[in-house]
C-alpha cells in the first residue's frame, strides 16, 4: 500500500512537471509583452523591466530558473500588482475559491444523492420523471446563463418582498455563499444525480439486496446498509473529476457574483498577461487537482475493499 | 497562511450581519461603495489606473488640488508661484502624515527623485520630464540627485524647468507627484503599499482594511491637516467586479451608494424612477491611422475617404444610445478648459466634415488610382463589449458605403497596446483621458517625438504648434496653437474623433457633496456627507 | 453429477435446443426508432445542421447589415417608411407659446419651448414610461434641442425644467410625443435603399433585431453554423486522433503503449478550462480571423485523451478476446483484424461519445465567447449572441432568450440523442446476457 | 505415423512455469484427452500448439514441420490449414457485429478455401450443427450458450483442419447441453478422421471421448495412458482425481487440495499421501511402466507394492 502511494506522488509530481512546463512554453508563445500599458514607457524602462523579471535572459535559462523557483515553492512576482507575490495571490484567493467550491460539491453532492436515490427509488414514476427532467434540463443551460438568471431572480425577489433576502453579489457571509454555490454546483448536481440513479438501480437489482429484502429487512435499512454504501461507489470515482470541473469552472460565478476567488483572478490575469500569476495559478491548480485525484484513488480504496487488495499488487 | 484562511473562514461564517449594511448610514457616517477591480498598486510612484488613482485621492494629498469648479486650491502647499525657468512651493506647516510626523518638502524630493529613478521603473515617470534632467535621470544618465528640486529648508519646495511649463502647478495634484516618506518605503522594500499596514497617508481618510481582491475599508484621518472638513466616517468598499450588472443590481438592492450605468441598467433605472446623473469624463475616443510606409491608410484620400463616411452622430445616436455622450469632432474635448474660465471650442470651433458618401467615393476612387487595389484593412479595437459593437459598427459602414474590408483585430488591453506601438495595425480605435487640466495633454499625443503617437504622425507645421503651446505662456498665443492642431488633425485626418464619453450613474439620494472630477481622482468623496 | 457414457449416446446427436432460442432483436436503429425522446432528439439535432446549412439561403438576410433605426426592436413586419433630413437643427423660425414637437420621427424629435425671464439654463428630460422626469438629455442654455437617442415608435413624455440663477428648478412643462419611424437621408444613403416619393421599403424582422439593428434570425441561423462548425469539428477531430492514437498505443503494446499512455495522462491532468483559455491566448488571433481555429485546435489539444483511453480499452480488450484470436486463427492479418473486428467493435462506443462531446463542445464554445475567449465578431455565434444578450437582459430579453433557447435545445437533443444511443446499445448488451 | 510431436515443452509467464518439459505426441485421426486441475498448464500447452503461446524452450512440430519461434500473420495463415482450436467462452468468440454466416464465412474467405462456395458451405454446416438455417442473419447475441458452441466448433471445422484443439469447450454451459455439444464433437471426428485435443478438466467426458488420456499437474504430465487410465490410475494425483468425483474435477475432495505445488522435488508431493522425504530429491521423470502406461512417480514400486 505504501508503495502504491509513493509511485502514485511520484507520477503526480512528474504530471506537475508536465503542466508547468507546458504552461511555461504556451506562455512564452503568447504575442505581446506584459510590459505595455496606455501611457508609454520609455524603451530603456522597458529593458529595465524586462531584465528585473528576467525577461532578458534566453528562453531555456529562463524555464530552469522558472523550474528551480517552482520547486523552492516560489512562484515568482505578479507583473501587474507589482509589489505582490504571486503565493500571497493565490494564498488570498484560493481559499475563497475552495470555500465556495466546497460548498458547491457539498450542495451538489447531497442533492445529487438524494435526488438520484429518489429516482430511482421512483423509477419511471413521477418524481423519477420530474427530476430526470430538470437534470437534463440543468445540463442543458449554459451556466453563465443560470448565474445571470439567478441574480436576477433574487433582485426580483428583494425587490418584491421589499426587503433583503439574499446579497446580490459580493462576499463575505453565509448569505453571499448560497447562491453562487448552488449555480456552480448545480451542473454537477445533475450529473451527479443521474449517475447515483443508474448505479441504484443497478444495485437495487442485485442478488444481496434481493435476499435482504427477502430477509425481511425494512427498505430504510436496506437502503442504508446495502443500497447507498454500494451505490456511492461509482460516484465516488467520478469525485476528482467533479471537483476539478467545480475548482476550475468557478470563475463565471465569481465573474457575475463578484466573488474574489482565483478563477476570476486568473481570467483577468490572462486579460493582463500577467504571465507569473498565470503560470504560479496553473500550475498550482494542477497540483492541487493532482492531489485531488490521488486522495479520491485512496479514498476509494477506503471505501472498497477490494480496490485496496488490488492497489497493493500494483 | 493559516492567518487568511482564518480571516476568511472568519468572516465567511461569524459575521453574516457585518456586511449587509446598506448602502449609506446617517448615523454613523458610514457609505458603502463597489470597485470595477482591485487596486493594482497604491504606491502613488507605480500606480497608474483610475482605480489607484480614485483610492489615492482619498488617501494622499499632493502640493495642489482641483476645487469643485476645477480650479487649483492649496492642498499640502499654502501657495504656489510658476515661472518660466521654475516654481516655487510653500508648504503649509499644519499638515502631517498619519503616524504624527510632519510633511515637508524633502518628503516630494524623495518621492520624484524615486518616480524618476529607473530602478523604479514608474511608469508614469514621464509626467515628471517637465523638471529639469528628468529625463536624463530617468534614463539612468544622470544620477537622482541632478533632478532639478530641491527642499530649502522643511516647507519650501523649489523647482527648476528644462523649458518654460506654464501648467506644472496642475500636474503636481497628479498622484505621481504625492510624497512618500523614505523611512516607510525603504522598510517595507517591494511589498510597500501592498497591504494597509504597509503605508503611510497624509490624505482626509487612512486604508484600515484590504482584503485583496475583496474589500477596503477607507476610515477617517483624524491628523489630517483639514479634518474638520471632513464629515464621513467611513468608506466601505465591499465589492469588487468587472460586470456592470452586479454594480446596478448592488445599488437596487441598497448595498451601495453609488453605481455607473450602462445602456441596459440605464433603462432599468429609469423605469425605476432613480435619478440618474450625468458626467462628462473628458475623454476622448478616436480612430488612429497608422502613417508608416507600408500601410494604405498613408494615403490622405483613402483617409479621407473614410473620414466622410464614419458619421460620429450615427454612432452616438443610433450605436451607443447612452444619454450625453457626444458626437466628437475635434481632438479637443468640447469641454476642454484652456486656462480659468475658457472653454476651448467655444473660441476655436471644432472643424467641419462634410458626411457625404458619393464624396467618400471620389476619394476612394482617387486613393485607388494612387494606391492600385486597397487590400482589407485591419481594424485593431479593444476587447470590450462596446468596443466590439463600436468596431461593428465600422466595419459595416465602410463596406456597406465604400465597399472596404475590414478585418477585425479584437485584442486584450495589453496585446492592443502592444500592436499599436509596433504599428501593427491600419486603423486603432483608441481613447484618451487627460492628465491633466490643459488642452496640451491631447496635443502633444500627436507630436513626432511622442511614444504615444503611435500611428507615426510626423508634420513639421503641427510640431511647431505643439512647441508654441508647451514654451509660451501667453493665452491667446496658446489658443492659436491649439486651433491649428485641430485644423492639422481634421485636414490630414490623423485621427477620426468619434464621440466624448460621459459618465452616467445612479447616487443614493441621501449621498450628498460627492464631486465629480476630471482629474485628481473620481469620484471624490472627501467633503461627501449622508444626509439624514 | 455424474453421468455415464451411455447418457451421452441416448441423446440425439443434433438436438435444437428450442426452450435456450431468442427472439432476434431488431437492429439499433429500429430500437432507437422505437424510442420517442430518441426521434424528437434526432429530429431537432437534424433540423439545427439543416437550418444552420441551408438555414441562411432560406432566410437571405444579411446578419450583418445594421437596421440602426430599428436596434433592440421587437419582431416587426415589412413596412414603408418616410426619409426624412438628419442634419442638424438651428432651432424654429419662430418663437413658440408653449413646449411644442415640431417634428416627430425616430430620426429627429425637435422641441422648442418659450424662453422664461428667470432661467439660467434648461434641462430636458425624456421618458420612455416609467416614473419621475426619466432620462436626462441635455442641460442648455438655448430654447430648443433635438432629440436624436435611439428614437422608437412608442410614446415619450418630454419635459422641460427650467433651472434658476440660485440652482433651484421650475415646474417641469410636458409634452407627450410618438414619434414616426422614418429613416435619415444618411442612413438611407447607407443602406443603399431605392428612395422612391421620399418612402424606401423596410424588411420583416420575426424575431426582431439585436442592440446593432441586425435581424436577430439570420443572426440565430449564422450562429448556428460557427456553434455546429465548432460542435461537431472540435469533437469529430478530437476523437478521430484519440481513436488512432489510443488505437495505436493498444495495437503496439508494451513500452510504447506505456509511454503514449503517459502522456495522455498527463494531458488529461491539464486543468481544462484554464488551458483552453491559456492555449487560446497563446495560439492569438491575428486580424480578420474568427477565432474559430484557435478554439478548435485548443479543443483538441485538451480533449483527445479520453478517446484514446476508451479505444486503448477497447483494443486491449478485444486484442485478446477469443474471436480476436480466433480470426487470428483462421489465419486473418493484422489489417483485417482492425477492418473486420477491432474497428466495429469500437465505432459505435466512439458513437456514443461523439454524441456526448458535441454538447460539451458546443458549451464550451458559448462559455469563451461569453468570457471574451471565443469567436471574433462580427462572426456570430450562439455564445457571441448570449454575450451581447446579456448586457441588455433587463430591457430586451429576447436578445438573450432566443440564443439561450437555441443553446439549450441542441445541446438537450444531443444529450437526449447520447442517452438513447447508450440506452439501446445497453438493451442489446443487456438482452445478449439474459 | 504421428500428427503432432511436442518435445520437451516449456512455457514461462514471468516466474510461472506453465508447461514444464512436456512432450507428447497425437496421431493421425486420434482424440487426445488432457485433464487436470485449473492452473495445471493443460490450456496453455493447448494454444501453445495452435501458436498462441511462444515456448520459452522445447518444440512442437504438426505432420512434420516445426512450429516457428514467433508468430505472424502469414504463419498463423499458414498453420490454419492445420490447425484450428475450439475456444472456451463460445461467446467472446464470436464477433458480436457479425451475422452466424458471417462468422462461419470468415475462416473460408481468410484461407481462400471453396471460393465462390462459401455461403452455401457455411448454410450446410449449419444444418450439421443442428441450428436452423434462418439463424444465418442473427447475430451471436441472439443464440444460446449451447448453440453458440455448435457454431465455435462448426467455425473449428469448416476449414477441415488436421488437428482440432478444444479447449473446455463444455465447461461452461448446462450439463444437459454438455451431452449434445460432446455428442456433436465425437460424430464430427468420426465424419472427418481429425485428431483432437481434447481439454477438459472433466473425466467423465474426456473418458467418453478420448482413446488416450494425459493427466497434468503444476505444468507436467504425470501420467499418460490409453481407456484403461481411468479404471486402473496408478499416479497418486491421478488416482485422487478419479476418487474424488468423476464430475468436480474443479475443487478435489482432497484434505490438503489447498496446498500450493512444492517448488523443489516432486511437484505434487505436500498433497501427496505417499510421500516421503525421498520424494523431496529429485523431479520425477516421466517414464513406462507398461501397459502402454507412462507414469511420473519415482516411488511408484513401493506404493503398488504396499
Amino acid at each position: 500500500m505504501l508503495r502504491y502511494i509513493i509511485k502514485r506522488l511520484a507520477y503526480g509530481l512528474l504530471t506537475i512537471w508536465f503542466i508547468a512546463t507546458a504552461t511555461f512554453f504556451a506562455m512564452h508563445a503568447v504575442p505581446g509583452d506584459p510590459f505595455n500599458s496606455a501611457k508609454a514607457a520609455t524603451p530603456q524602462l522597458r529593458e529595465n523591466l524586462r531584465a528585473r523579471y528576467g525577461l532578458d535572459k534566453p528562453v531555456g535559462e529562463q524555464y530552469l530558473l522558472y523550474l528551480g523557483n517552482m520547486l523552492q515553492g516560489d512562484f515568482g512576482i505578479s507583473f501587474t500588482q507589482e509589489n505582490r507575490r504571486v503565493n500571497d495571490i493565490i494564498r488570498e484567493h484560493f481559499p475563497v475559491s475552495a470555500i465556495l467550491g466546497v460548498v458547491a460539491l457539498l450542495i451538489a453532492s447531497v442533492g445529487g444523492i438524494a435526488g438520484g436515490a429518489v429516482a430511482a427509488y421512483w423509477h419511471n414514476r413521477l418524481p423519477d420523471r420530474l427530476l430526470m427532467m430538470a437534470v437534463v434540463l440543468a445540463i442543458s443551460i449554459p451556466s453563465f446563463v443560470i448565474a445571470a438568471l439567478a441574480q436576477l431572480l433574487i433582485v426580483q425577489a428583494n425587490d418584491l418582498s421589499g426587503r433583503s433576502l439574499l446579497p446580490v453579489a459580493g462576499w463575505g457571509s453565509l448569505s453571499h455563499l448560497w447562491v453562487p454555490a448552488l449555480v456552480l454546483g448545480l451542473g454537477t448536481m445533475a450529473y451527479l444525480a443521474r449517475l447515483m440513479r443508474s448505479s441504484m438501480l443497478d444495485v437495487m437489482n442485485t442478488d444481496y439486496v434481493l435476499t435482504a429484502r427477502a430477509k425481511g429487512l425494512g427498505t430504510w435499512q436496506i437502503f442504508w446498509r446495502h443500497q447507498l454504501r454500494n451505490a456511492l461507489l461509482p460516484v465516488v470515482t467520478e469525485l476528482g473529476p467533479t471537483i476539478a470541473a467545480i475548482t476550475t469552472g468557478g470563475f463565471v460565478v465569481e465573474l457575475i457574483f463578484a466573488i474574489p476567488g482565483l478563477g476570476r483572478y486568473f481570467v483577468q490575469a490572462v486579460q493582463q498577461l500577467d504571465y507569473t500569476v498565470i503560470m504560479g495559478t496553473t500550475v498550482f491548480y494542477g497540483a492541487f487537482l493532482v492531489l485531488i485525484v490521488v486522495l479520491v484513488d485512496l479514498l476509494y480504496g477506503v471505501i472498497d475493499p477490494r480496490i485496496r487488495l488490488h492497489g497493493g499488487q500494483r | 497562511m493559516r492567518k487568511c484562511i482564518v480571516a476568511t473562514v472568519v468572516i465567511c461564517l461569524l459575521f453574516p450581519t457585518f456586511v449587509l449594511a446598506g448602502a449609506v448610514n446617517a448615523q454613523e457616517q458610514r457609505i458603502t461603495l463597489s470597485l470595477a477591480t482591485e487596486p493594482p498598486s497604491l504606491d502613488t510612484a507605480l500606480a497608474t489606473d483610475q482605480i489607484s488613482s480614485f483610492l489615492l485621492a482619498h488617501l494622499m494629498e499632493g502640493l495642489v488640488q482641483y476645487g469643485p469648479a476645477g480650479e487649483l486650491v492649496p492642498a499640502m502647499a499654502e501657495r504656489w508661484e510658476v515661472r518660466e525657468g521654475g516654481a516655487t512651493f510653500w508648504l503649509r506647516k499644519n499638515a502631517v502624515w498619519s503616524d504624527g510626523k510632519p510633511v515637508t518638502a524633502e518628503h516630494f524630493v524623495y518621492a520624484w527623485r524615486r518616480a524618476l529613478d529607473p530602478a523604479t521603473a514608474s511608469q508614469y515617470a514621464f509626467i515628471l520630464f517637465p523638471i529639469k534632467n528628468a529625463e536624463a535621470v530617468n534614463r539612468g544618465e544622470l544620477p537622482v540627485e541632478k533632478l532639478g528640486v530641491e527642499a530649502l529648508g522643511n516647507y519650501r519646495l523649489e523647482v527648476r524647468f528644462d523649458k518654460p511649463c506654464p501648467y506644472f502647478a496642475k500636474l503636481t495634484a497628479f498622484m505621481t507627484f504625492f510624497p512618500a516618506r523614505q523611512d516607510v518605503v525603504e522598510r517595507w522594500g517591494r511589498a510597500h503599499a501592498a497591504d494597509a499596514d504597509k503605508m503611510i497617508f497624509n490624505g482626509p481618510f487612512i486604508l484600515t482594511r484590504w482584503i485583496h481582491g475583496a474589500r477596503l475599508t477607507l476610515t477617517r484621518n483624524p491628523r489630517y491637516w483639514n479634518a474638520d472638513a471632513i464629515r464621513l466616517q467611513e468608506i466601505d468598499l465591499p465589492y469588487i467586479t468587472t460586470d456592470p450588472g452586479t454594480h446596478y443590481n448592488l445599488y437596487k438592492d441598497n448595498r451601495i451608494a453609488l453605481a455607473p450605468l450602462d445602456a441596459s441598467t440605464l433603462s432599468d433605472a429609469l423605469s425605476k424612477g432613480y435619478e440618474t446623473h450625468l458626467f462628462d469624463f473628458g475623454t476622448l475616443y478616436f480612430l488612429e491611422m497608422n502613417f508608416r510606409e507600408d500601410r494604405p491608410t498613408r494615403n490622405l484620400a483613402l483617409r479621407k475617404a473614410i473620414q466622410s463616411v464614419l458619421n460620429p452622430s450615427l454612432l452616438v445616436y443610433k450605436v451607443l444610445g447612452l444619454p450625453g455622450v457626444k458626437p466628437a469632432y475635434s481632438l479637443f474635448p468640447s469641454s476642454m478648459r484652456a486656462g480659468e474660465g475658457v472653454v476651448f471650442s467655444e473660441h476655436y470651433p471644432p472643424p467641419v466634415v462634410n458626411y457625404d458618401i458619393a464624396q467618400a467615393q471620389r476619394y476612394l476612387a482617387q486613393a485607388k488610382r494612387e494606391l492600385g487595389d486597397i487590400p482589407p484593412l485591419t481594424l485593431l479595437v479593444g476587447d470590450s463589449p462596446r468596443a466590439v459593437n463600436e468596431a461593428e459598427f465600422y466595419q459595416y459602414v465602410l463596406k456597406q458605403s465604400l465597399g472596404l474590408e475590414t478585418r477585425l483585430d479584437q485584442q486584450t488591453f495589453k496585446q492592443r497596446i502592444s500592436k499599436m506601438r509596433r504599428g501593427e495595425f491600419d486603423i486603432a480605435a483608441a481613447g484618451w483621458g487627460p492628465d491633466f487640466d490643459d488642452p496640451i495633454t491631447f496635443g502633444d499625443l500627436f507630436a513626432s517625438w511622442n511614444e504615444n503617437n503611435r500611428g507615426r504622425f510626423a508634420d513639421d507645421d503641427y510640431d511647431a504648434a505643439v512647441r508654441q503651446a508647451q514654451r509660451s505662456l501667453d493665452p491667446a498665443v496658446r489658443l492659436k496653437a491649439f486651433d491649428r492642431m485641430q485644423q492639422i488633425i481634421s485636414e490630414q485626418v490623423v485621427i477620426i474623433p468619434t464621440y466624448e464619453n460621459v459618465g452616467l450613474y445612479v447616487q443614493h439620494p441621501q449621498l450628498m457633496g460627492v464631486r465629480r472630477s476630471i482629474f485628481g481622482g473620481d469620484p471624490n468623496y472627501r467633503y461627501a456627507w449622508v444626509k439624514p | 453429477m455424474a453421468y455415464l457414457p451411455a447418457d451421452f449416446d441416448r441423446l440425439p446427436p443434433q438436438a435444437p435446443e428450442a426452450a435456450e432460442t431468442l427472439a432476434p432483436s431488431p437492429p439499433l436503429w429500429q430500437l432507437l426508432l422505437q424510442d420517442m425522446r430518441a426521434c424528437l432528439a434526432a429530429g431537432v439535432v437534424l433540423l439545427v445542421l439543416v437550418m444552420a446549412f441551408i438555414g441562411p439561403w432560406l432566410w437571405p438576410q444579411d446578419p450583418a447589415t445594421q437596421w440602426l433605426s430599428q436596434v433592440s426592436s421587437g419582431p416587426s413586419a415589412a413596412r414603408r417608411v418616410d426619409v426624412v433630413s438628419d442634419e442638424f437643427w438651428h432651432g424654429p423660425r419662430q418663437n413658440v407659446s408653449a413646449l411644442t414637437a415640431l417634428q416627430a420621427t425616430t430620426t429627429q424629435v425637435k422641441l422648442a419651448w418659450p424662453d422664461r425671464a428667470d432661467a439660467m439654463s434648461y434641462r430636458v428630460y425624456r421618458n420612455a414610461g416609467g416614473v419621475g422626469l426619466g432620462m436626462p438629455l441635455i442641460e442648455t442654455v438655448k430654447t430648443h434641442y433635438a432629440d436624436r437617442l435611439q428614437l422608437s415608435e412608442q410614446r415619450y413624455r418630454y419635459s422641460v425644467v427650467a433651472v434658476r440663477a440660485d440652482g433651484s428648478t421650475s415646474d417641469p412643462e410636458w409634452i407627450e410625443v410618438k414619434p414616426e419611424l422614418t429613416l435619415g437621408t444618411f442612413e438611407a444613403q447607407l443602406l443603399g435603399l431605392d428612395v422612391m416619393d421620399g418612402k424606401v421599403s423596410l424588411p420583416s424582422h420575426p424575431l426582431g433585431t439585436d442592440a446593432l439593428g441586425r435581424d436577430m434570425l439570420s443572426r440565430i441561423l449564422h450562429g448556428a453554423q460557427t456553434s455546429m462548425l465548432v460542435g461537431l469539428s472540435a469533437p469529430l477531430l478530437f476523437i478521430t486522433l484519440g481513436a488512432f492514437y489510443g488505437a495505436l498505443a493498444g495495437l503496439l503494446g508494451g513500452w510504447v503503449d506505456n509511454v503514449l499512455m503517459r502522456i495522455a495522462d498527463f494531458v488529461v491532468a491539464l486543468p481544462f478550462l484554464l488551458f483552453m483559455i491559456l492555449f487560446r491566448v497563446a495560439l492569438g488571433i491575428e486580424s480578420g480571423e474568427s477565432g474559430l481555429f484557435p478554439m478548435v485546435m485548443a479543443m483538441v489539444l485538451l480533449s483527445w485523451p479520453s478517446a484514446a483511453r476508451l479505444v486503448r480499452g477497447q483494443v486491449l480488450q478485444l486484442r485478446e478476446s477469443a474471436f480476436v484470436m480466433s480470426a487470428r486463427l483462421a489465419g486473418a492479418g493484422n489489417f483485417y483484424l482492425i477492418r473486420r473486428h477491432l474497428l466495429p467493435n469500437v465505432l459505435p462506443l466512439l458513437l456514443v461519445s461523439l454524441s456526448f462531446a458535441i454538447p460539451q463542445a458546443i458549451f464550451t464554445e458559448a462559455l469563451l465567447s461569453f468570457i471574451g475567449m471565443g469567436v471574433v465578431p462580427p462572426t456570430p455565434s450562439w455564445g457571441t449572441l448570449c454575450n451581447e444578450g446579456i448586457r441588455s437582459m433587463l430591457t430586451h430579453p429576447h436578445e438573450l432568450i432566443i440564443p439561450a433557447l437555441a443553446i439549450s435545445i441542441t445541446v438537450l437533443s444531443f444529450n437526449v440523442l447520447g442517452d438513447a444511443l447508450r440506452d439501446a446499445m445497453d438493451v442489446k448488451v443487456r438482452r445478449s446476457l439474459r | 505415423m504421428s500428427l503432432l510431436t511436442i518435445d520437451q515443452l516449456s512455457i514461462r509467464f514471468g516466474d510461472v512455469r506453465a508447461v514444464d518439459k512436456v512432450s507428447l505426441s497425437v496421431a493421425e485421426g486420434e482424440v487426445l484427452g488432457l485433464v487436470g486441475e485449473s492452473g495445471s498448464g493443460k490450456s496453455t500447452l493447448g494454444r501453445a500448439v495452435c501458436g498462441l503461446e511462444s515456448p520459452a524452450a522445447g518444440q512442437i512440430e504438426i505432420a512434420g514441420r516445426p512450429l516457428p519461434k514467433r508468430f505472424t500473420a502469414a504463419t498463423f495463415r499458414k498453420q490454419a490449414a492445420l490447425v484450428q482450436m475450439v475456444f472456451q467462452d463460445a461467446y467472446s468468440a464470436m464477433n458480436p457485429r457479425m451475422t452466424l454466416l458471417e462468422s462461419l464465412c470468415e475462416p473460408l474467405r481468410l484461407q481462400g478455401k471453396q471460393r465462390g462456395r462459401e455461403e452455401s458451405l457455411a448454410l450446410d454446416w449449419l444444418d450439421r450443427i443442428g441450428l436452423p438455417r434462418r439463424f444465418a442473419t442473427r447475430y451471436p447475441h441472439e443464440l444460446s450458450g449451447g448453440q453458440r458452441q455448435r457454431l465455435g466448433i462448426a467455425r473449428a471445422f469448416i476449414t477441415e483442419p488436421k488437428l482440432v484443439i478444444c479447449d473446455e469447450p463444455v465447461s461452461a454451459l448446462d450439463v444437459s447441453v454438455q451431452a449434445q455439444i460432446i455428442n456433436l464433437l465425437q460424430q464430427l471426428q468420426r465424419d472427418t478422421g481429425v485428431a483432437m485435443v481434447f481439454i477438459a478438466h472433466d473425466l467423465a467426458v474426456v473418458r467418453h471421448l478420448a482413446e488416450r488420456t494425459a493427466v497434468m499437474y503444476h505444468g507436467r504430465i504425470v501420467e499418460l495412458g490409453g481407456r484403461d487410465l481411468f479404471a486402473s490410475p496408478r499416479h497418486p494425483y491421478t488416482q485422487a482425481l478419479v476418487a474424488a468425483n468423476p464430475g468436480a474435477g474443479r475443487e478435489l475432495l482432497e484434505s490438503k487440495s489447498l496446498l500450493p505445488p512444492a517448488a523443489e522435488g516432486c511437484a505434487y508431493r505436500r498433497r501427496c499421501r505417499f510421500a516421503t522425504e525421498a520424494c523431496r530429491a529429485g523431479e520425477p521423470l516421466l517414464s513406462d511402466v507398461g501397459g502402454q502406461r507412462l507414469v511420473a512417480c519415482d516411488r511408484l514400486a513401493e506404493i503398488e507394492k504396499s
